[in-house]
């Protein structure tokens, strides 16, 4: 039996104020993907009231809902940027 | 090349210094800045929260794409973090090229690229002490 | 609004200073720099003449029209005037507005309209020892 | 009988250089247009070759061939502009 994959989700301006943290962890199976690492956000932090898809990034690049996470990934809430 | 992001002041006219070359003929620059107004609310300052190894990246990427699309490498990027204050230039973006038309466009195709992609949030102070993070796409802007 | 012959250097930093008003949120920034070849060969330095009174009544002139067009009065044109060294700026267009697609859009209009219609003439100085008067629609050009 | 109006009409650039002279002295009866002095200045200076429609400028605007001149107005060819 293989063992579960911890993140310390990041999370950034809208998100981390609704949250009340700059970071959230979660608890996923191995072999899972972004979207298991999304549906356990929304558990684990249900005032957070993600978009149906957020913009994830998986080691500072965009990452969609099926690319797989490995242990010590960093992975990371993106809301609507807004800079310039 | 080269991109960055600043927690001092941007200085335009080194930077216009930095990314010109003897072989160019066109300089042209983007400079946002702080506006003392956004959707009719009174704007003190704005508080940039940037997510700072992934927006440098963006930004790295974004200044590669540049170059290969419009034929210049001269191009410098700096955004601001942290507070900035009303009239200060919160982004510069420079690009040189033997001529204006690509240097013009590359400038251009920056800054759109950026506020679309580069993992940057701006949260405005109102003068009458309440603060609100500004969505692209839900509000207009700069 | 201003727009100016200069016989010296164009101070980037104090035109970027001076048009930015507290309402505006982007400021973009044309500078023509005087490049080191053109159509293959090695220049020297650019001599502008100037037909003055003319050249100060047109530059005006687009600076109201581009005014009008793009909603916003934060306008200043400087060209150079006499002997422009290598990598010195020979003309400068600043243009400050509220939103950027305003601002851009306005100093682009502003250098192709600049091209056309404002009566100045460079003779570019090769390091040959030969000049020639430079004409739009005979050679390319920044 | 009504006096000729004389003008020093002015030269820049490769219109100079070719006349040898910042301007070209032309007389023209009075009532005259522009292309009336055009075309003294074509027979006073054949060196300058001027091409079919030459632009020029009275009194700091440009003007079309059929606007009348007057005494006092400057006028002035303006070879193709190169600016920037």
């Amino acid at each position: 039996m293989q063992t579960m994959l911890t993140f310390d989700v990041l999370l950034f301006a809208s998100y981390a104020d609704a949250a009340g943290s700059s970071s959230i962890r979660v608890t996923v199976p191995p072999g899972a993907a972004v979207q298991d690492v999304l549906d356990a956000v929304r558990v684990a932090a249900p005032a957070l009231s993600l978009p149906t898809r957020p913009l994830v990034a998986v080691n500072h690049r965009y990452a969609k809902a099926d690319v797989a996470v490995a242990a010590g990934d960093e992975l990371a809430l993106i809301p609507p940027v807004a800079g310039g | 090349m080269r991109t960055a992001l600043v927690g001092k002041p941007i200085d335009v006219a080194a930077i216009a210094a930095e990314v010109v070359s003897p072989e160019d003929g066109a300089l042209s620059l983007f400079i946002g800045t702080v506006r003392n107004s956004n959707q009719g609310r009174a704007v003190d300052a704005i508080e940039y929260n940037v997510y700072a190894p992934m927006a440098e990246r963006e930004m790295t990427a974004l200044a590669h794409e540049a170059a290969a699309q419009f034929g210049t490498s001269h191009i410098v990027i700096e955004h601001r973090t942290g507070y900035v204050a009303l009239g200060e230039a919160s982004v510069a973006i420079a690009v040189a090229h033997p001529h204006r038309a690509n240097a013009m466009d590359a400038s251009r195709w920056i800054i759109e690229a950026l506020k679309t992609r580069v993992p940057i949030w701006k949260l405005e102070h109102y003068t009458d002490g309440t603060r609100e993070w500004v969505e692209h796409g839900q509000v207009p802007h700069a």
